[in-house]
């Protein structure tokens, strides 16, 4: 009977708590993401989707942003720079910009924001990621000018500062914020880590006045459920639909800059000989997955990076499909003595993207028939990472591990450098010839490095092989009838709710 | 008796503290957080500096020690993950589950007692062997799957029911249906033996003899008798919900207990999985105390011995 | 409907069938008898003979299935109950018609207090709570049950039996029902409890002028307590009418059995003349046993300072009313309970720490039987199995091919046939069962055997064919026995000495005859008096 | 009401067709056990027929819809997300979903029927020990405990075995150590001490036939417990892993498609209902046929219909 009486109160409880109904509710979303938001610290916002879908150009800006059609980097918080010496960087900032405090937006800021970013209580992932070892020191010169100096010379800055955001100097630098406080066009109104986050716009914003009044993040593991509350109206952009629920009335596929690959650990027989290799690459047909077990618009992939990268190679095709030559490759390679019958071990992460296990498993039935023997390994994030990054495990049999990069800064730099080079914390290539070219295409500028860049794709494409590429992959997105909204290859990480306008 | 929930709290302190030895030490079995919390490309480094940052580099016995005497201060430490007192946290969650658990075991206790009760006035007859097999169906179905279909259904379809979240009153209908769906079979099924011996038992036949009106029997004079066996199936089920309704809670997104257990371990959220488990255990040995003492309750015959 | 001429109840042909196990029986044919108020009518019969099945006719307590009543008409004040509304018939139950039942710890619901049971039965029939609490606590009060107000809201576990049989009275009587069926009323009580229920019920009746419809087993009973006998056996009644004529002229062969079989009608054997010195089989001295009963209250004796001896050959009576020790001392003796205090040995082999080697002796030595048969033997064995039990336990006696030769042979020594060897206990009757356990006691050959109440729940006539099948043993295999029981004429005449234990002591022991001829303990006369046997009618 | 059976009223029948018979009178159990025969020769031979045809994939096919003849008969129930036909799948995945459950039943019976035997016999220090190993393994939430371990170990086919073994070993523990506490007062056992009996001759003959038929209704209903929680790890991306697949997994794969292609988690779903099903009505009539007392229940109806 208690109960009973419990849950009517609850229900009551409920009535009397939702907003009265009578508010004009017409500027109000809903966004429903795939993951919980139970971090909000902006210094991890581009190392961790959610946390930038929510933040990043909504609550806290960046100096400099880049355009997603051109990769072009483009002025914001600060309206022009210009490197003095291969270490020194200028920065003139926007003038009359204020934070959502209501403190001045000027080179003070910049630099407490900066250095916030190396504060070792924080262990800033962005920083982590996009300074590894470099170190920066940087000073106001006037109110609305700012000098970095690095410890190594950094010809990416200003890529690097679309990437780090501006947040208030009252900002704790020992401890994450809870509420985040920055000059974007939408303040931090509430955050229930169990429930929901809250964004109302902000009156003072320096830029235009967008659309939306208050956007409501909400969370649903379940993609089916995503799907079902952006049907029913229960939200107005669902993220990361499953390409199976897919509604083409609803629903908008974007190239996500994920670009998906198997990478070979090239150290162990039959892994080690280039033909089983390039075996692995021809034995399936990549054609065959689009439209069926992956999305109608994904692309397969020659290289590891977005077409519209700088430092992509355009006239790199996909491997084809050729099983007769697969099996050629792999007969040859047992004539000259290659173990290719020893199981091969491929691993994956099932939180990695949807349908893995039924790509993999497709994937595994092809080089079957090529003749040879793959299992697959699914493994949990963390045994996951362990076993992507170095030292390398060193008890394990020829492995593989399928893997997501995305590439969303525009430079080839931030993929082949890590993966590419001897020196890269996620690579198992050791080519003193492919450093060489890395590491000159890395000082480079213009045209120079790109072409370099290129020169690198097509040494490893074709000559290395140290990956089976796969896709370009594509998300879907809900979207309800109350708003439009255009997402792209950046919409993982930064969810602009400027750009959402109301019907 | 008083001395008897002092007996029962002492075991249960006992099996705390293996409990909390061994969550302690399994959780740390599944490897080191620093592979999650740091972009997968940082150095050895920035590695190194997180270990010692979360005193993970430390011996475990020591990384033990510091555990057992903030635990003894009720300090249960930090989440890794979220940065909040992992205590605040649980606490938060643990509503939710609760809640879930009462209604879904309420509305299957309910349910399961009518039907098991009106099953058993006929032992092998029409309404019996329905019941039976609907209970048994109702048992053997995946909750995730049973989960999904009430939303296609209920809020996709008819549109009667919000799909999931928080909220008012009309949220929990969807989670807490689909939850009780099991426990309502298994106990439909002991109520249902249970009140066949029963109803043949002698004081039954007393209560006839006297005159008592026939739901009278069924409902004052055998049902209580029954109960014993039912109570004991029910508070299994209800530790298994309040360990977590982590399907349901997962699905319908609510912020449950055990999604944030779920969640923290595969974060390597140590303190949180640590926290979760020691609050979740507290609750479970309560409930088994309130199973024990409802025992007495029903029957005297535990009462008084 | 109140016509003078009719009876208050009467049956008429009735034929009542169950199903069971082997199809199906006949559970009462063409059973008629009637009562009127203020009379006593006792349907007497042994279990099985359906003696109670036309008064749950009455109640409508047949159970359908597996009942079917097949004939016959069941008139209250001239009115077929067996066509009654299922409504109808729970208006009469409780207020015209009431019956009390045998098992009481199992026929009060355990989980409510008496004193709500009790009102119960003025709830069920309109009266308001309040009323009904005040009205149960008089009846309580009336059926003077101890502290009758302190104990209203007492759980029928708390009560003695005697007790709870009155608290069963107090519910049948609530409203003055024209009838009182009473079912075994006083089976599982000591006799001097029974006697005093039995008074109350007679006096109940005398004061409100009801029919009792007094159902038993126990002819003691039937001659003290009822006007008119109707005697049942295999669902059929063989013999009516007043007790006087019935049981002095029986014109019925099997009612001249059954009173036949009762212990002490024919008078007693005169005890064996065995003065003759024989070598002593078991001794003890100050046996005691002490339980702490909780933490407060003071140790519960239940075995203080207990010496006897057993001598071979002999049979040692042991009563006492229930709680007096009686069990505990045999368990104590079987090593099942752990002595406080004194001294018990076999043939100077001690029985209450016995070595390794003493107690292999001690288990094949001296055995039991129990006085539930249905509960010693295990139900999923067969009676080979149960009767092989022992060897299997101590190999060396007999060679495992000789088994089979061996339980066949037990079987006929203890009255069975040896294709019975094959079935299950529960294919079998109350006394056969016991002649199993029986079987099984011998198998190894002992030479002491501990009865503990091997026959109390027992039928007389097959109560007799035990006590006789005891008896040729004993002569057989010179055994000796201790036995336990609570039913003096059965003690009388079957034991040659007798101990009297009140309390955890032995008040009084002696040589049979002695003993119930000449008591010396008050404690012992008392038992002698309440006994309806031995002490004479109880109305008296 | 003579209760002696005159011998010879039964023809001499072998052993085996007396039970056949006793299976007859029981319709629902002879149907039940048509069905697992069904399962069980899916299980023998089906991975030798039709292993490489149910991992066939054809990505033409993907969730082709049931009752459909165009890919062939062996698609009459549909086709998975891979286009591999789901009635083949079905026969197949028998092996490893009846091998699983049976293998964790089996194991967490034994283990925790002897561990029950021993705490139950044995009164003293040992049976406070095991009972609190008991009690924290009752409370550490099981699905937390199955990711610990699959983390700890990988997630093949036997350590899945393993963890459901572990988390499901109290519930036989407490029953069996509840039946022998009250079993062992029982007068026949006492009977059987008193002429020396051992303590191993009382467990086996005496005490452990009479709480065998509690411990098969529990492992019946544990079996379908067992398939559903290895359908929940597989939900949760820790169950068996591919190729090698279950029933459970298979609804768990499948469950991402319910609002589009339901067939491919619903006949999975049904199996494993079916099976759950079968197993207890199949219990319930061997409880009978186990037990001397009950058996004329089966054998009267042959008399009377």
């Amino acid at each position: 009977m208690k109960i009973h009486r419990l849950i009517m109160g609850l229900g009551v409880a409920g009535m009397l708590a939702s907003p009265s109904h009578a508010q004009d509710k017409s500027g109000d979303i809903t966004i429903v993401l795939s993951s919980a938001v139970d971090v909000v610290e902006p210094c991890h916002m581009n190392s961790t989707g959610y946390i930038g879908q929510v933040l990043k150009a909504n609550v806290v800006e960046t100096l400099t942003r880049m355009d997603p059609a051109t990769s072009e980097i483009k002025p914001n918080l600060a309206t022009e720079w210009k490197q003095i010496d291969p270490q020194t960087w200028q920065i003139k900032l926007r003038e009359g910009v204020k934070f959502q405090d209501g403190t001045d937006f000027n080179a003070d800021a910049v630099v407490a924001a900066l250095d916030r970013q190396f504060s070792p209580e924080l262990q800033c992932r962005d920083t982590i990621r996009l300074f590894a070892k470099t170190t920066i020191e940087a000073k106001a010169l006037d109110p609305h000018t700012v000098e970095i100096k690095t410890s190594a010379p950094m010809p990416l800055m200003p890529t690097t500062l679309s990437q780090i955001g501006m947040t208030a100097p009252g900002t704790s630098t020992t401890e994450a914020t809870k509420s985040p406080v920055g000059t974007g066009p939408y303040t931090f109104t509430s955050w229930d880590p169990a429930s929901n986050l809250v964004l109302t716009r902000f009156d003072g914003y320096w830029g235009d006045k967008p659309q939306v009044r208050q956007a409501t993040y909400v969370w649903r593991e379940e993609p089916a459920l995503r799907a079902s509350m952006v049907k029913v109206g229960e939200a107005d952009l669902g993220l990361q639909i499953a390409p199976q629920d897919v509604d083409p009335q609803m629903d908008v596929g974007y190239l996500n800059a994920d670009t998906s690959r198997i990478r070979i650990f090239m150290d162990k027989a039959p892994l080690d000989d280039v033909r089983i290799r390039k075996a692995l690459n021809l034995a399936f047909d990549r054609s065959a997955f689009v439209g069926t077990i992956m999305s109608p618009d994904a692309l397969p992939a020659s290289q590891y990076m977005l077409p519209s990268v700088s430092g992509y190679d355009d006239s790199l095709k996909p491997w084809p499909y050729d099983p007769e030559q697969a099996k050629a490759l792999v007969e040859e390679a047992r004539a000259d003595g290659v173990a290719v019958d020893t199981p091969i071990d491929l691993f994956g992460s099932q939180f990695m993207q949807a349908n893995l296990d039924e790509m993999l498993q497709t994937l595994v039935q092809g080089w079957q028939e090529a003749g040879l023997n793959v299992q697959i390994r699914m493994v949990d994030k963390i045994q996951h990472s362990a076993m992507r990054r170095k030292p390398y495990p060193t008890d394990r049999g020829p492995t593989m591990v399928h893997e997501l990069h995305d590439n969303t800064a525009g430079d080839a730099f931030f993929t082949m450098m890590v993966y590419y080079t001897s020196e890269g914390a996620l690579s198992n290539i050791s080519d003193p010839k492919l450093d060489a070219v890395l590491e000159e295409a890395s000082v480079s500028t213009g045209d120079k490095r790109r072409s370099l860049f290129q020169q690198a794709n097509r040494t490893i494409q074709q000559d290395v092989v140290p990956d089976i590429m796969l896709f370009h992959m594509v998300s879907y997105m809900r979207i309800g009838p109350r708003v439009s909204f255009k997402p792209d290859f950046t919409t993982g990480g930064q969810l602009e709710l400027a750009a959402i306008s109301l019907k | 008796m008083r001395g008897y929930i002092g007996s029962r709290m002492a075991h249960s302190a006992i099996s705390m503290v293996g409990l909390v030895v061994l969550v302690f030490f399994l959780a740390r079995l599944t490897g080191n957080p620093v592979d999650i919390y740091l972009p997968i490309e940082a150095s050895a480094e920035a590695r190194t500096a997180f270990s010692e940052a979360h005193g993970f580099d430390d011996p475990l016995i020591v990384q033990f020690w510091h555990f057992v005497r903030d635990l003894a201060r009720l300090d249960f430490g930090m989440s890794l993950r979220q940065d909040r007192p992992v205590l605040d946290l649980v606490l938060a969650a643990f509503p939710t589950t609760l809640l879930l658990a009462l209604c879904a075991m309420f509305i299957a206790l309910v349910v399961a007692i009518v039907s098991g009760a009106l099953a058993a006035q006929r032992p092998n007859g029409v309404l019996d062997r329905f019941v039976n097999v609907i209970s048994l169906a109702g048992a053997s179905l995946p909750n995730f799957w049973l989960a999904i279909v009430a939303v296609l259904v209920f809020a996709v379809g008819l549109r009667w029911l919000p799909t999931s979240g928080t909220g008012g009153f009309v949220h929990w209908i969807l989670p807490v249906m689909v939850l009780s769906v099991r426990p309502c079979g298994l106990i439909a099924q002991v109520v249902r033996g249970s009140m066949i011996s029963a109803m043949s038992s002698a004081y039954v036949k007393t209560a006839r003899a006297k005159g008592v009106r026939r739901t009278t029997i069924i409902f004052v004079h055998a049902l209580r008798n029954a109960m014993l066996p039912v109570i004991t199936v029910a508070g299994d089920q209800a530790t298994g919900m309040i360990n977590g309704a982590v399907v349901v809670e997962v699905i319908f997104g609510l912020p449950g207990i055990g999604k944030l257990m779920i969640d923290s371990i595969q974060y390597r959220d140590f303190a949180m999985v640590q926290g979760g488990v020691i609050i979740t255990a507290v609750a479970i040995f309560a409930l088994n105390i309130a199973i024990d003492l409802s025992y007495a309750l029903l029957d005297p015959r535990i009462r008084y011995s | 409907m109140t016509g003078n001429n009719r009876h208050l109840v009467e049956v008429r042909n009735l034929s009542v069938e169950f199903h069971t196990q082997d199809g199906t029986v006949q559970a009462v044919r063409n059973v008629s008898w009637h009562i009127d108020r203020g009379e006593t009518l006792a349907i007497l019969g042994e279990s099985g003979s359906g003696k109670s099945v036309s008064s749950s006719a009455l109640m409508g307590l047949i159970d359908i299935p597996p009942g079917r009543i097949t004939s016959g008409e069941v008139l209250y004040r001239g009115e077929d109950l067996l066509k009654a509304s299922y409504e109808r018939q729970r208006e009469l139950n409780g207020s015209k018609i009431a019956m009390i039942f045998q098992d009481t710890l199992a026929a009060l619901n355990p989980v409510y207090p008496v004193g709500w049971q009790v009102a119960e039965t003025f709830r069920a029939h309109g009266v308001g709570h309040k009323e009904a609490d005040s009205r149960a606590l008089e009846l309580l009060e009336r059926v003077e049950l101890p502290n009758a107000r302190a104990r209203f809201n007492d759980y029928p576990h708390q009560f003695s039996g005697g007790q709870r049989q009155r608290i069963m009275i107090a519910m049948a009587i609530a409203l003055d029902p024209d009838l009182l069926i009473a079912d075994e009323p006083t089976t599982a009580l000591d006799v001097s409890v029974q006697a005093r229920i039995l008074r109350l019920l007679k006096d109940l009746q005398r004061e409100r002028g009801m029919g009792l419809l007094m159902i038993t087993h126990d002819l003691g009973i039937v001659e003290g307590l009822a006007d008119r006998v109707a005697v049942m056996n295999g669902g059929e009644i063989v013999e009516t009418g007043p007790v006087g004529q019935v049981f002095n002229a029986p014109e019925h062969a099997y009612t001249r059995n059954l009173l036949n079989a009762v212990p002490g009608r024919q008078g007693f054997p005169a005890s064996a003349p065995s003065d003759e010195r024989r070598d002593t089989l078991i001794a003890v001295r100050e046996l005691s046993k002490g339980y702490p009963s909780s933490s407060r209250s003071p140790v519960v004796m239940a075995l203080d300072r207990v010496s006897f001896t057993l001598a071979r050959g002999e049979t040692l009576g042991v009563v006492g009313e229930s709680g007096s020790g009686k069990s505990t001392l045999a368990r104590t003796l079987l090593g099942l309970e752990k002595a406080s205090n004194g001294t018990a040995s076999y043939k100077d082999r001690d029985m209450l720490q016995p070595t390794s080697s003493d107690r292999t002796v001690l288990q094949r030595q001296i055995q039991m039987v129990f006085q539930d048969p249905t509960a010693s033997l295990n139900p999923r064995m067969t009676v080979e199995e149960i009767i092989s039990e022992p060897w299997a336990i101590h190999r060396e006696i007999l060679p495992k091919k000789d088994w089979k030769g061996r339980v066949g042979d037990l079987l006929e020594q203890v009255g069975l046939s040896r294709e019975h060897a094959q079935r299950y206990p529960h294919q079998f009757s109350g006394g056969q069962r016991q002649r199993i356990a029986i079987a099984r006691a011998l198998a190894l050959q002992p030479e002491v055997i501990i009865c503990d109440e091997a026959v109390s729940s027992l039928d007389v006539s097959v109560q007799a064919q035990i006590i006789a099948l005891l008896k040729s043993l004993k002569d057989e295999h010179g055994l000796s026995y201790i036995f336990i029981a609570h039913d003096l004429p059965v003690v009388r005449s079957f034991a040659d000495r007798v101990l009297v234990m009140r309390k955890g002591q032995i008040v009084e022991q002696g040589r049979t005859e002695d003993l119930f001829t000449n008591p010396q303990h008050p404690y012992t006369r008392e038992l002698l008096q309440s006994d309806p046997v031995l002490g004479g009618p109880v109305a008296a | 009401m003579s209760t002696i059976v005159t011998p010879g009223s039964r023809p001499n029948r072998s052993a085996v067709h007396r039970y056949l018979l006793l299976l007859w009178h029981d319709k629902f159990a002879t149907a039940a056990v048509m069905f697992l025969l069904l399962v069980f020769f899916a299980a023998l031979f089906g991975p030798a027929l039709f292993e490489s045809a149910s991992n066939r994939i054809n990505l033409l096919a993907r969730n082709a819809p049931p009752l459909s003849f165009q890919h062939g008969w062996t698609f009459i129930l549909g086709a998975d997300s891979l286009g591999r036909s789901i009635l083949l799948r079905l026969i197949v995945g028998a092996q490893n979903t009846m091998l699983l459950a049976a293998s964790a039943v089996v194991c967490s019976l034994l283990v925790g029927s002897f561990l029950g035997f021993i705490a139950g016999y044995r009164n003293d220090w040992t049976s406070a020990v095991i009972m609190r190993v008991a009690d924290v393994v009752m409370s550490f939430p099981s699905l937390l405990l199955a990711l610990i371990v699959l983390y700890v170990l990988t997630p093949g086919i036997a350590n899945v075995i393993l963890v459901l073994a572990i988390t499901r070993i109290p519930i036989y523990l407490r029953t069996t150590r509840a039946e022998v506490l009250e079993v062992r007062e029982r007068t026949f056992v006492t009977a059987a001490r008193i002429m020396g009996a051992s303590p191993r001759r009382l467990i086996w003959r005496h005490i452990r036939p009479t709480v065998t038929p509690t411990l098969i209704t529990i492992a019946t209903l544990e079996f379908a417990f067992v398939m559903l929680s290895e359908s929940s790890l597989s939900f949760l991306g820790l169950g068996i892993q591919p190729p090698a697949f279950t029933w459970g997994a298979m609804v768990a794969q499948g469950q991402s498609y319910l609002s589009t292609a339901w067939w491919v988690a619903f006949w999975p779903g049904v199996a494993i209902t079916l099976t759950a099903m079968s197993l207890n009505l199949f219990a319930n009539w061997l409880r009978i046929v186990g037990d001397p007392v009950q058996r004329w229940r089966l054998e009267s109806r042959k008399k009377t219909s």
